[in-house]
């Protein structure tokens, strides 16, 4: 058999040599492409994996193949609210995430206060949001694993926030809601009805959920001891969000660094504990994400309450925007982790760089150091738990 | 019923031919029917409704439009792959459990061969089928053929050990290797007054005897949670990866009628065959077929169930659970029913 | 907790004033710039120094300065026992940009290191995979510099619209 | 080409029924392959999930593009990625269709004039059949989309060739379009892109 051969240079991969399995067999380690078309790659991840029977003794992940020149655009573009539409299709999973992560950094630098009915609207959007990306997370993880049905049990229930965003913003994935300074336009009259309704309609669903998947003999079996990252080594690759609470690091940038007003609620970190087997595999960081839409639903229960009702959305617009000479990195809590923003103004309304400190992007990197050991299977396991999104990756 | 075909045809190489044309006639419509069963059951379990267009009601003729298609489609050889034996693979797959159905009785009137070693013959030439799967991943000269043949080499070869030991505890009881005298065995009602005398209740061991060799079938007919050799997840396709157009309709027949042949295998020595399940009620050839059928439908139907279901299982799970756990289960459960037998 | 002045008299005691200069003038967040060849041990001092223990490198991001002819890098740096934050800057002139990399420090840097070549072509000394990240590694130009002129034709294929 | 395609000299009474017969089939069981690049990839799964279900059409996944009969490009397709999904529609037996999902994998989308890493346009590499427009597009447009390839499985002929469609190729810029069949183009040069070694290479059975 020819190996696959790329023609671009990449690290030599060196193969151990043939090693004798008797009877004059010889036996040698294959090198073996994982996507970038492949079904469990969440898109176009290509995954170069040096294999010794189904055990993974090398991986090498190449991005890029969906470089879309983010920052580039966010530079060609001559004014700071024409970033926001490429910001949404950073990260298509959360787009709601990462408007709020650019617009709390814009806000920052250009000093503007938002008023409180804002605020309310933004957190109920982006934990919306968070819960709605979590769904996907954990449905394609199962899917991973082979389980079917609860990818399909998930996306019925993600339509129904899909709808309430629908209502708001008018579309489904890609919202442009979240302004600097503001939002588009003010919630629909019957917002805080329907994301009530939801929220006393999801609670049960993630019960059926650990049901049906999470509590699965056979889903603990593949999943737990799976993929272990340690705390140190989780830090010292940067790793945030749930994959960092995984391992058991209480580290949530909400409760750490809070932004926006976060601390007017009172919710849970949810760390890793080991559960099943020990504490940083795959199956915590699936748990952790689970849990953290029981969570998210405190923290929307909280703001419906103390929602005002009056407020004009689009009080703190500004008509041009033209930023001080500055620069500053903001950062927030996507559902993948700590989403950055460096944005570099020089007085003008162009910015000078924006650079997303994308969360995928640093949580991919530690894969070559968790998978050497595992089977092709685990491999898959271990892509799916760490939720990576390839337009955040690449950008 | 072989003599009611020679009353009217030309003896000889005809009603040969006639007679073993039955099972395909039978595998071919129950795939049909089975593929476009899988997608409902699947559409509903998935709060979904499954194919509803083609052919009008419910997308009755779903299956029917996708063989139409494929056998429109271009077929393609890899051109590093073996040619010979990549062509072979899916007809020894699907050859290898077309002949186990010769020693399946249909009906007190029909069975394919009246051979006394009837499931002996069943468990050996379905081997065959590994061997094709094996030849297919290999001549494919595509690595995830190849892992998924490597898999399925391991997999086939590990449970066949528990489903044979498991029918042994079976023969044990019955005293006979033909189908069909284990089916006549069976016959009436025996137990208690009024449940029929099937051998699935005939010791409470027995029952742990079908659930063994449920579950080792549902890994001979690589469905879910043991769908490993082609698990789509990790393999792309397994060994079917480069297989395109009829060739890969074949294997895609071939897992169908696996299912139906472990199913009726598994009805037939469980579940009484043929025989009716209100004692004389509802009996005779042409019920039997059809409770034969409808049991083994039932138990196709619980795989699939399984199928949308349930995860899949890693390789090194897989042999676990077969080494450590169904073989020694089914020794144990084997000697058991063994002194059930001495016993009473 | 200490304060970006705390953190800027600590490392002028240690490697000395002349090579650090505190920019504190500009809004929102002062940094520190450090010379070039100074970054790797700085780093160093600053993750393994008790009381200052930054042991996340949050962001590492390269800066195209087009008017001073310049090419940076920003250093988010982040401490999760400590809780506080630091920001360094190397600058480098444009035609002999390269600087020691910090991969071995924080493993945070190694793809935005090799983002940073990628996109601005400023080479890291002592990278272990120092190659293209995004764009293919038969990429011509780094797109991310303000003057940066995109190839007609991508292996036959037309780039523009 | 599919197997029965240009084996008929003339369209008579019986081709034609027979035509019908086979379109409906073709029409009635399109397999998509699974190939999600980018945003539309996650609109696409919602699509095939409960609420939209792809599968009352007849239409489901597939992984492998040998058993697929229809590439559903949903996505941002990039230089990078471009030479890949060449491969893989080269890769799926004929006959084939491509559907377009979106505005990137139309013209480039949102990324039309500063995306300098993106193809403006998945038809510089590989015919397609339907375009989606949207960004995303909508679960009802994409199935808008699938109903017009229906239509357009159901006015084929087996005589000219099934999956036979014309390409348009963009020479220069996108004001000299040039509309022309498959007959009078070679596939493999209107995408211009040269693959150093085929390593798979089609041998059509009987042919």
């Amino acid at each position: 058999m020819t190996n696959v051969k790329e023609n671009r240079p990449g690290p030599e991969v060196t193969l151990s040599p043939p090693v004798d399995a008797g009877n004059g067999l010889k036996t040698q380690e294959m090198v073996i492409s994982m996507g970038p078309q492949h079904p469990s790659t969440h898109g176009v991840l290509r995954m170069e994996l040096t294999l010794n029977g189904e055990i993974v003794t090398r991986a090498i992940p190449h991005i890029g193949y969906l470089h879309r020149c983010f920052e580039k655009h966010s530079e060609a573009m001559n004014d700071y609210a024409k970033v926001i539409p490429y910001v949404d299709r950073m990260d298509y999973v959360a787009a709601m995430n990462n408007e709020l992560g650019y617009a709390i950094a814009m806000e920052r630098l250009m000093d503007i206060r938002v008023n409180d009915r804002v605020e309310y609207i933004r957190v109920i959007m982006s934990e919306l949001q968070r819960i709605a990306s979590h769904l996907l997370a954990v449905g394609t993880f199962g899917l991973d694993i082979g389980a079917f049905t609860p990818f399909l049990y998930c996306f019925i229930e993600r339509e129904k926030i899909l709808d309430i965003f629908e209502k708001a913003s008018g579309a489904r994935l890609l919202y442009n809601y979240i302004w600097i300074g503001g939002l588009m336009n003010d919630v629909p009259a019957d917002f805080k009805t329907d994301t009530a309704a939801f929220v006393k309609s999801f609670r049960p669903k993630i019960k059926e959920l650990n049901d049906l998947l999470s509590h699965n003999k056979i889903f603990i079996d593949r999943t737990a001891n799976v993929g272990v990252l340690p705390e140190k080594v989780a830090i010292n690759y940067g790793v945030s969000g749930p994959s960092l609470r995984g391992s058991g690091v209480e580290w949530d940038l909400r409760k750490d660094d809070p932004y926006s007003i976060y601390d007017r609620f009172e919710f849970d970190v949810i760390v890793g504990q080991g559960e099943m087997g020990t504490v940083g595999d795959c199956w915590d960081r699936y748990i952790v994400r689970v849990w953290e839409m029981e969570e998210s639903l405190k923290i929307i229960e909280q703001a419906l309450d103390q929602m005002p009702d009056e407020g004009d959305v689009q009080e703190a617009v500004p008509k041009k925007i033209r930023p001080p000479a500055g620069e500053i990195y903001c950062r927030t809590e996507t559902p993948r982790g700590e989403l950055g923003y460096y944005i570099i103004s020089d007085k003008s309304t162009t910015p000078f760089r924006v650079k997303a400190r994308a969360p995928s992007f640093v949580n991919l990197s530690v894969l070559p150091a968790i998978s050497i050991g595992a089977m092709v299977a685990d491999m898959v396991a271990i892509i799916g738990s760490i939720d990576i999104v390839l337009g955040e990756v690449d950008r | 019923m072989q003599q009611f075909l020679e009353s009217f045809l030309p003896a000889g190489p005809v009603v040969v031919f006639v007679f073993s044309i039955i099972p395909l006639m039978i595998i071919l419509i129950y795939a049909l029917f089975a593929i476009w069963l899988e997608r409902k059951v699947a559409g509903h379990i998935q709060d979904r409704l499954g194919p509803m267009q083609t052919g009008g009601w419910h997308g009755w003729a779903q299956t029917l439009a996708d063989l139409l298609k494929m056998i429109q489609k271009e077929d393609i050889v890899p051109a590093k792959a073996d040619r010979f034996l990549f062509k072979m693979a899916p007809f020894i797959a699907f050859a290898a459990s077309y002949a186990a159905f010769v020693a399946i009785p249909f009906s007190s009137g029909y069975i394919g061969s009246m051979i006394d070693i009837g499931v002996f013959y069943i468990v050996a030439i379905t081997s065959l089928l590994s061997v094709s799967i094996i030849m297919a991943g290999w001549a494919s000269n595509n690595k995830w053929s190849l892992l998924g043949a490597m898999r399925t080499a391991a997999q086939t070869v590990s449970y066949e050990v528990p489903t044979v030991v498991t029918i042994l505890s079976v023969i044990i009881v019955t005293g006979t290797l033909n189908l069909m005298e284990v089916t006549e065995m069976q016959t009436g009602n025996a137990f208690l007054g009024f449940l029929p005398s099937w051998l699935i209740f005939h010791s409470p061991f027995m029952v742990i005897a079908f659930v063994l060799f449920f579950i080792a079938s549902l890994a001979e007919a690589h469905r879910v949670p043991f769908d490993l050799p082609e698990s789509e997840s990790e393999l792309v396709g397994g060994y079917q990866t480069e297989y395109s157009g009829m060739r890969w309709g074949l294997f895609m027949l071939t897992e169908y009628a696996d299912m139906l042949l472990l199913s009726l295998v598994g009805a037939t020595l469980f579940f009484g065959g043929w025989n009716s399940p209100f004692g004389s009620f509802m009996d005779g050839p042409v019920w039997g077929a059809f409770w034969m059928l409808f049991k083994g439908m039932v138990l196709v139907f619980v795989m699939m169930w399984l199928r949308w279901t349930l995860p899949r299982l890693r390789v090194d799970q897989l042999m676990n659970l077969c080494w450590k756990y169904l073989i020694p289960l089914s020794f144990v459960n084997l000697v058991l029913i063994a002194l059930w037998e001495m016993i009473f | 907790m200490k304060t970006p002045e705390e953190l800027h008299r600590i490392l002028a005691d240690k490697f000395g004033d002349e090579v650090f200069e505190l920019k504190q003038d500009e809004p929102v967040a002062p940094w520190i710039i450090v010379k070039a060849e100074q970054i790797r041990e700085v780093s160093k001092f600053l993750r393994d120094e008790p009381g200052l223990r930054f042991d996340a490198l949050m962001c590492l991001s390269g800066v195209h300065y087009h008017k001073e002819n310049a090419l940076g890098v920003t250093y988010h740096l982040f401490s999760t026992s400590e809780k506080h934050k630091l920001t360094l800057k190397v600058i480098m002139p444009e035609e002999d940009a390269h600087l020691p990399t910090v991969e071995q420090i924080w493993k945070t840097a190694d793809w935005h290191e090799r983002e940073a070549y990628d996109m601005f072509g400023i080479r890291f000394d002592g990278h272990p995979d120092h190659r293209r990240i995004l764009c293919p590694d038969d990429w011509e130009g780094y797109p991310l510099r303000k003057d940066y002129q995109v190839q007609e034709f991508y292996r036959g294929m037309k780039v523009e619209y | 080409m599919g197997l029965l395609d240009k084996k008929f000299q003339d369209s008579n009474i019986i081709i034609v029924s027979l035509e019908k017969a086979l379109n409906w089939a073709r029409k009635s069981s399109i397999w998509y392959m699974q190939f999600g690049l980018a945003c539309c990839a996650i609109e696409m799964m919602a699509t095939a999930a409960s609420r939209y279900d792809f599968d009352r059409f007849g239409i489901i996944p597939r992984s492998s593009p040998r058993q697929a009969d229809v590439m559903i490009v949903a996505g941002t397709v990039t230089l990078k990625m471009a030479t890949r999904i060449k491969r893989l529609y080269e890769q799926m037996a004929e006959p084939r269709y491509v559907i377009s999902m979106g505005s990137c994998s139309n013209c480039g989308g949102p990324y039309w004039e500063h995306g300098y890493h993106v193809l403006k346009g998945v038809d510089r590499v590989v015919p397609v059949d339907v375009y989606v427009p949207g960004c995303p597009p909508r679960p009802e447009a994409l199935l808008q989309g699938f109903l017009h390839l229906h239509d357009k499985i159901m006015n084929e002929s087996l005589v000219e060739g099934t999956g036979s469609k014309p390409v348009v190729i963009h020479d220069k810029g996108g004001d000299d379009i040039q509309v022309k069949s498959a007959e009078e183009t070679d596939e493999h040069k209107t995408a211009r892109i040269e693959f150093p070694q085929q390593d798979v290479a089609r041998k059509k059975e009987g042919a």
